[in-house]
């Protein structure tokens, strides 16, 4: 399942990438698991996806949820709470 | 409906002055303008960068907006919202409701805002004497936002 | 404090940004600005006349912004309105409440609106097709006025 | 006692008055004594001022109800329920 990825704010400086185009193993299904397979790459991406960070999601432009499913082609993002306005 | 996200800054009166004039029958504009305070947090911020999430941001901001025209009765509403380098004074965004009665444009203007803060991928980052920081989300603006869905009948 | 009565128009956008601009830690600056609708109570209005009562209003427009001080944490206000002959799509009244934060500079300016509406000693003469008719006061600002009273604790 | 007299909009347009001075008779010290004071002048001053119109009365500039002492000198003023904004 391919889908591409975007970081943004203090995710985007820590883990010094802002985007990036994936192919996920067959298990990787939801944001969830998404984040636990991203983890797997060392300190700082588990630090700021499983750790105590508050890290929101989107898919397709739409804010969601950790059991949120992930489909193929989809655009995914991972960013902090919004501070805005 | 109009939603803008720009670096270049906006001028108030005349987009006031367009959502007026857009209908004879309107009777109110209600507006918001967010400008950069020159103080956060107990420290004195010498700048401030916005940055934001492209398509979703116009996305989000855009159902906002349709959320606020399903709720009230309003005629129009507006959204301009900067990004980039920003310093203590400039506008950061400015929100506009028109309709033919204040109370529905008051609501309408708040909820946008209210929303804005919580929901559209924007993020600050500020420059103060002790250095570089992200600005924190408050939890006074979920409250806010809460309100919304919570005691909904009490405030309207 | 600025109140000012007058005939000519007014410049929305710079009276905004004076308000703005005053102190750097002003956050937010929420503003109501009603216009001359070509219609009310079904019938299409082509001219409006404002008369009002010279000295009580002003006194009246600035006991308004003094209590919304006392009330809210904002950091001014100003109310501009205009008397004589309007016509639709005109500027009527402008209010802008500068903060802080968004919260407090929301429901004072909407409360200077509430209150204007109920206290403030202006006669609005429209002309229809039938011919002049004084406008007439209406419940509904009566009963949005009473909720700054009467269910306080639940808007705030 | 003398005090000097507004009427605004309906009131000034119906009675042909917008302002008057009065040298009052020694009883007519509220609002209401001097409401009914006025609507003796005749029919259009009584309809205007103790008929079914609802009628607000100021004070040297301040709202004031039916009960409000008048003092010398002071400035009143009658008018319908204020249109503005």
């Amino acid at each position: 399942m391919k889908i591409k990825l975007f970081y943004f704010a203090r995710l985007k400086e820590t883990l010094k990438y802002s985007t990036e185009d994936l192919d996920l193993p067959a298990d990787v299904v939801t944001i969830l698991k998404l984040k636990a397979f991203l983890a797997k790459r060392g300190d700082v991406w588990g630090e700021m996806l499983m750790g105590k960070l508050k890290v929101r999601a989107a898919i397709n432009h739409e804010l969601v949820d950790d059991k949120a499913a992930i489909a193929d082609g989809d655009e995914v993002a991972f960013f902090p709470p919004v501070t805005g306005g | 409906m109009t939603v803008r996200v720009q670096t270049e800054d906006f001028d108030v009166g005349f987009e006031i002055s367009q959502l007026r004039k857009m209908r004879k029958d309107t009777g109110a504009v209600v507006s918001f303008v967010g400008q950069v305070r020159d103080l956060n947090e107990g420290d004195s911020v010498s700048q401030l960068t916005l940055e934001h999430y492209p398509g979703m941001t116009e996305r989000s901001l855009s159902l906002i907006i349709g959320q606020a025209k399903s709720r009230w009765d309003i005629f129009d509403a507006l959204i301009i919202h900067r990004v980039g380098t920003l310093e203590p004074t400039d506008q950061i965004v400015l929100v506009a409701v028109s309709g033919a009665h204040r109370g529905e444009a008051f609501k309408a203007c708040e909820f946008i805002m209210d929303y804005l803060k919580t929901e559209a991928p924007f993020w600050k980052k500020e420059v103060t004497q002790s250095g570089e920081r992200w600005v924190e989300a408050k939890q006074t603006d979920d409250a806010a936002r809460e309100r919304w869905t919570t005691t909904h009948e009490s405030i309207e």
